[in-house]
């Protein structure tokens, strides 16, 4: 910290960035934010890791019963995950269904593999997924990316909200698996795999 | 082919020890002896030579451990039985054949296609694997509570007019595009296919031939038919008949003369009506 | 009881209490809230009080972005007032001041199914609905017609504005659609299609 001025101004950031926070609905980007409060970036990413560390508790104050968490490629704010019982209690929310094994097992190859096709996904699970697929858009969890124009092919990925659902802030953030599945659905030609 | 009417000593052996200690399926093998799972991940490690593994008591084991659990058993477990099953008899067809040096183009392709089913089934295992993970998460972050609260009255005013556009007879047309059915789009492969033969019309063919003489070979069974479609149903309607109890047959050597006798003794049509049930997907 | 161990009691109380009003949508009492965080009324009392000097910086932390006031005999929090025009701002920014396809198509099936399920909807249009629906609630075009007692689904149905912006008195003056789509895979009952 150089002087007063400096600290003055990164700290109205970050009460700036509390305000927006309150009234998000949905993560928002570094960008988004930035724009939203009038300040370059990287201030942004200054004052959010502040305000981390405040709500953690590293900066001389109280463990907060709420955080500041990344997900799905953005912000906001959460209940503090030891809160969430009281606050299920309070709530009364009711445990949406659960995914099948079936449609765990499409995700993971759409996650891995995407962008894409059914026919692909079925070749590896070895079975029909159209139904699966089915509940995995109308739970936004995947999309269409695009369609071949020549075969009509559509080829699904994953969507931001899937990430949210995994509480991961992007898709490099899945689990390493093998290295051979990253030469994609159509070659494995020539290697030995060991 | 002779399959054995009374269960092998394989099988009996299997009941006994079908549950493993996860309640998975479990295999007694003369190499081998555990979890069906750690079969796989020691073929595919290479330390347990598929050549040495017999499919058919695999097999074997697996039916009696299914017919132990019961009807009402998890479908899952059956059907990627089934798509394990697949690759391992594909490994085993690349493993019984003969691997030379690599000097033609021919074993380069083998060792590839070997190689190729090896990846199948490890990519296979990779997503099952991870798709717990998936579940875990999706299960943890479902616990999570983020900040949603409606906004108050004096943000939502700040919020532009809506431009409405639409007259009342848009917004219909629009309904009637949402209500469309949405089928996912498929691509047909019907014409890619030989026409469909029906099983239970060719056991039909089947039970009316033996019944009228009684005794048949195979061979005889399908005099004159000219589509392998066809002998392939007859063959399959002749395994299906086998299982109700409705033939026997002998087969002196393997590869000889097959020849099948009616042995019904009670025989309606209705049997046909739901004969070869399985094939039906 | 320990001094120590009275401040570690209010002190959990607060974090318990902080955790509630991440997530409280309009003010609690100071009884609801002792039965949220479970705790007697007097020591949530407490625990409010050190909250609001807490966020307006009266106990050696800044001022927060936002604050914690008492409106209507309830406690919520709320964006500190000097930031209501930054907010203002940004909401103005979110808002586009047209609807997407996406959401007319979803106002549409609502309008002619309701009252209807987010769930019904998502698998009529096959992809999730939920952001869409929030933007529609938030634009005052749907409202939450009635919760299930026995599933906890929310029914939405349309509002006087909708009929305002088509220009039309009431539902019944909506055009009819083709009959000939009421067989269609979600199956609607009967003639339920206006």
């Amino acid at each position: 910290m150089t002087d007063d001025t400096t600290s003055e101004f990164a700290s109205d950031i970050t009460r700036r960035l509390e305000a927006i926070m309150m009234i998000l609905d949905e993560p928002h980007s570094l960008v988004s934010l930035a724009a939203a409060v009038g300040a370059p970036v990287p201030a942004v990413r200054q004052a959010i890791e502040s305000l981390v560390a405040d709500y953690d508790g590293m900066t001389g104050g109280p463990k907060r019963g709420f955080e500041l968490r990344e997900v799905g490629g953005g912000w906001r704010l959460y209940v503090r995950e030891e809160f969430d019982d009281l606050v299920s209690d309070f709530v009364g929310t009711q445990a949406p269904s659960r995914l099948s094994q079936a449609a765990l097992e499409t995700l993971a190859v759409i996650a891995y593999k995407q962008p894409v096709t059914r026919g692909q996904v079925a070749a590896i699970r070895a079975v029909n997924v159209d139904s699966v697929v089915r509940t995995l858009l109308s739970r936004g969890l995947i999309t269409e990316v695009f369609t071949d124009p020549d075969t009509g092919a559509i080829h699904y990925g994953t969507t931001d909200a899937l990430l949210v659902n995994l509480g991961i802030n992007s898709l490099d953030e899945l689990p390493h698996i093998s290295p051979l599945l990253d030469d994609g659905a159509d070659g494995f030609a020539g290697e030995s795999i060991r | 082919m002779a399959p054995s009417p009374e269960p092998s000593s394989a099988t009996e052996a299997a009941l006994d020890s079908s549950a493993g200690a996860d309640g998975g399926f479990r295999v007694t093998l003369d190499v081998f002896d555990g979890p069906f799972d750690l079969l796989l991940t020691l073929i595919t490690k290479r330390e347990l030579d598929i050549t040495e593994v017999s499919l058919s008591e695999v097999t074997n084991e697996f039916i009696a451990h299914v017919r132990a659990l019961g009807p009402e058993h998890d479908l899952d477990e059956s059907s990627q039985f089934l798509v394990v099953a697949a690759t391992l008899l594909d490994m085993k067809v690349a493993g019984l054949l003969p691997q030379g040096e690599l000097v033609d183009a021919e074993s380069v392709a083998l060792l590839e296609a070997r190689d190729l089913l090896f990846a199948r089934l490890l990519q296979y295992r990779a997503f099952k694997e991870v798709s717990a993970w998936f579940g875990r998460s999706l299960v943890r972050e479902d616990t999570r509570h983020a900040r949603t609260v409606r906004l108050d009255a004096k943000y939502r005013d700040a919020v532009p007019e809506l431009v409405w556009t639409l007259s009342p007879q848009d917004f219909a047309a629009l309904a009637m595009l949402a209500f469309a059915p949405k089928e996912i789009p498929h691509v047909g492969l019907d014409h890619l296919h030989a026409p469909l033969v029906s099983i239970r019309e060719q056991a039909a063919v089947v039970v009316t031939m033996l019944r009228s003489s009684g005794s048949l070979n195979f061979r005889e069974l399908i005099a004159g038919v000219d589509q392998p479609g066809i002998v392939v149903a007859r063959f399959l309607s002749v395994l299906e008949l086998y299982r109700h109890a409705a033939l026997s047959f002998e087969q002196v050597e393997p590869l000889g003369e097959l020849t099948l006798r009616w042995t019904a003794e009670r025989w309606s049509d209705e049997n046909l009506a739901t004969l070869g049930a399985d094939y039906d997907r």
